[in-house]
């Protein structure tokens, strides 16, 4: 496994920084790689079968996830969201959007140390549901909030 | 020949109001724009110059004195063509997307067609509310809102509709509204689906 | 003929009366009657909009305008640290917001991206026509002068607008600007002041700024250059007055112009003495 | 060859407030261009956040982040001065590693 990484460090051009980094003996742990990504559960189209893909099976609501976001949003090309665990042992905080094209749109993983509070910037088809799960201590949890896109502009 | 007569006299009256200098700041302000814009697509370089009304709207601050307004917008009223078959109402449901479409006469536009090959907008939405149900209107119009319900639909109100659409200058000289059917920017049909909008009894907009 | 339709005209000016608000001046209680709904919607515009600005898109664009400006480009493989933005060679503190100018070597006023180009072309070589070809952010593309007016415009992050009138070139751009910025002509008879002429105008849900005053030039020169959240792209002044006069329905104006300068000196002027947040967001 | 990233870290309560934007076009491949032809999915896939050689965030993103992406997070233990290094990887394979000092 460690060779592997290992291996898939080397292949990544960026990564001389690492092998700078790794010689130096401060690479403990690498950064994780794009082989993680979870290719089914980015291509589910809706949230039930986003939620499979993640092994999340269907969440319990939680009142302990603060989401923040606009009840309006300006322009659904770009909605800042926000989240914040309350539930201790938060693993990862994942962003699903039920009426995109692929409802899920991010997921990060929290290691100790890190505040489970992450905030990003996501697009909106049209007004919908976007959900924040949470898994801490192996376990989902999920709150959602409603986004409005507005049309308007003149058109010209 | 009304309309030429009356610029003469617009422009008797107004050099006098207008000092030297300001005329020349005018005139440069029009000098630079004829160097310095090119035409593009339907937008030609004629659209720079001015006709009557927009020279004497310009030169007077959109304040043009009464009688001279009233003499302009005399001439711009017998320009107005009224439908032959003398029926002003076409179908509210076609007005409804003609006043929603934002799209005409850019230099992106075809002539009578948008950019995407459909018939002409009025931009109706961009500067009035109009159905209550559209929350994106603009203020730059008024509401227009029950309009039929709070002034009736009787032919005469048909009538004004149609010519205040066709021609607004016809009836507030300096109007910001564009002079859609006189700019060639809506037909005949057209008109007449937008005074459905307003005044047919069924559209939604006198629910 | 002429007295029967008169007499209808008469006949009808009830409604002409009914009707006189559309021409815009009396547009007023229209806003109000909308104002209840719309201003919680704003202020929550505005709210996330503050957010966005923290980290706005925009710092990206500053930073490869930066790597531009120091990188020697071009036929003459030069810098521009050597370009005069106003306040001496290289000299980029607080130039934006003293723009525009007039400018001795060029014997012209001239805005911000107008003298970029200009020292494009004198100091790296570069040939106006080709820089003015494609001169505007596409999807796949961000002009090297967009990248560069936000570079120098974010060196003015937090100083006063201080547009100077002191050279009478400067004097005549504004009062020239002005003509422009009141001559209605084309198809639907519009100039920049039918929309932006007046005091709490809306196209839609979009606030018009009236520029003629100093509160909407000070909203109109703010955020600008801008990241446009629609398709995320970075486009300044130029390409805001170039959409307007599209817009207006008139031809179209000739990149870093003469014509352009001036109504953005007259917009610069009327907006003297706020304090310039720096590149900003837009819908 | 990608445009650098905006990355800023502050000591903020205790923890180190991270702030980054990333300039990348995230096209969604759902879109077409001017001749109808669909423009291919482009977007950054993962991100890494590396302080003393520690993994302090990782993400794996999906087209719905928004273009010239953002990302807020904080974390325990960092001090004025040192380093954090932010990674992306997009679908295409392309990456960009930038570098950032804790102030």
């Amino acid at each position: 496994m460690d060779q592997t990484r290992r291996d898939v460090l080397r292949a990544s051009g960026g990564a001389s920084l690492f092998a700078m980094l790794a010689a130096a003996g401060l690479l403990r742990s690498g950064p994780t790689l794009a082989a993680d990504w979870n290719k089914k559960a980015f291509e589910s189209k809706n949230i039930k079968d986003a939620l499979e893909a993640l092994g999340a099976g269907s969440p319990a609501d939680s009142a302990d996830i603060v989401m923040t976001a606009p009840e309006i949003a300006e322009n659904g090309a770009v909605v800042p969201v926000a989240a914040v665990s309350k539930i201790p042992g938060t693993e990862s905080i994942a962003f699903l959007i039920a009426k995109n094209p692929t409802a899920l749109a991010a997921s990060f993983n929290i290691p100790s140390g890190t505040e489970p509070s992450v905030s990003t910037r996501v697009k909106l088809a049209q007004t919908t549901d976007v959900h924040v799960l949470v898994k801490a201590n192996g376990k989902y949890y999920m709150t959602k909030k409603e986004i409005k896109v507005t049309i308007g502009g003149c058109g010209g | 020949m009304k309309t030429f007569q009356a610029t003469i006299f617009g422009m008797a009256a107004l050099a006098i109001a207008i000092s030297a200098q300001a005329q020349d700041y005018r005139t440069q302000a029009i000098n630079s724009m004829h160097r310095d814009f090119h035409a593009h697509g339907i937008a030609g370089m004629d659209r720079l110059d001015e006709d009557t009304v927009q020279t004497i709207c310009n030169r007077t601050g959109n304040n043009p004195p009464k009688d001279l307004a009233e003499r302009l917008q005399q001439d711009q009223f017998e320009a107005i063509k009224y439908p032959a078959d003398g029926n002003y109402l076409g179908d509210w449901k076609a007005g409804e997307k003609i006043a929603q479409r934002g799209r005409a006469m850019t230099w992106r536009d075809k002539i009578g067609k948008t950019s995407r090959g459909e018939p002409n907008g009025g931009s109706c939405y961009n500067c009035h509310e109009i159905d209550k149900k559209t929350t994106s209107f603009g203020s730059i119009g008024n509401s227009l809102a029950h309009f039929g319900k709070t002034r009736g639909y009787g032919p005469a109100v048909q009538k004004y509709v149609y010519g205040k659409i066709y021609n607004a200058k016809a009836f507030n000289l300096c109007s910001a509204m564009p002079r859609l059917g006189h700019s060639g920017t809506l037909t005949e049909a057209q008109i007449k689906d937008l005074v459905a909008l307003l005044l047919d009894p069924n559209s939604p907009v006198n629910k | 003929m002429a007295s029967i339709k008169l007499r209808a005209v008469v006949a009808l000016s009830g409604f002409a009366l009914a009707c006189a608000a559309q021409t815009g001046q009396t547009a007023a209680p229209m806003k109000k009657a909308a104002g209840g709904a719309k201003s919680a919607v704003a202020a929550d515009f505005e709210k996330f909009r503050d957010i966005m600005a923290e980290a706005s898109p925009a710092e990206l664009f500053e930073a490869k305008g930066k790597e531009l400006w120091h990188t020697k480009r071009g036929p003459k493989n030069a810098s521009l640290e050597k370009c005069d933005m106003g306040l001496g060679p290289g000299k980029l503190k607080g130039a934006y917001v003293k723009l525009p100018r007039y400018f001795a070597d060029a014997g012209q006023v001239m805005d911000a991206e107008r003298r970029i180009v200009y020292c494009m072309v004198t100091l790296q070589g570069f040939k106006e026509k080709d820089l003015a070809k494609k001169p505007f952010s596409s999807a796949s593309k961000t002009p090297d002068p967009v990248s560069l007016v936000t570079y120098v415009a974010g060196q003015s992050r937090g100083m006063k607008i201080a547009v100077p009138q002191k050279h009478a070139k400067e004097r005549e751009a504004y009062k020239v600007g002005e003509e422009i910025f009141n001559y209605r002509a084309g198809p639907w008879d519009f100039s920049c002041a039918t929309c932006h002429g007046h005091d709490g105008l809306r196209i839609r849900t979009q606030d018009l700024p009236n520029i003629s005053k100093k509160e909407g030039a000070v909203a109109a020169f703010e955020g600008w250059p801008g990241y446009r959240m629609t398709g995320g792209r970075m486009h300044t002044l130029q390409w805001r007055l170039n959409d307007c006069f599209r817009q207006q329905r008139f031809p179209e104006p000739g990149y870093v112009s003469e014509t352009l300068s001036d109504l953005l000196t007259y917009m610069g002027v009327n907006a003297n003495g706020h304090v310039y947040k720096g590149p900003g967001i837009k819908r | 060859m990608a445009d650098p990233m905006r990355i800023r870290a502050a000591v903020k309560d205790g923890g180190v407030n991270v702030k980054v934007l990333m300039a990348h076009e995230m096209e969604t491949g759902q879109r077409k261009d001017s001749a109808g032809k669909p423009i291919p999915a482009h977007f950054i896939q993962h991100v890494s956040a590396m302080w003393q050689g520690k993994e302090v965030l990782s993400a794996n993103w999906g087209p719905a982040i928004a273009k010239n992406p953002f990302l807020e997070f904080n974390f325990k233990g960092g001090k004025k001065g040192e380093k954090i290094q932010i990674i992306w990887t997009d679908n295409k394979g392309d990456k960009r590693t930038d570098e950032a000092t804790i102030n």
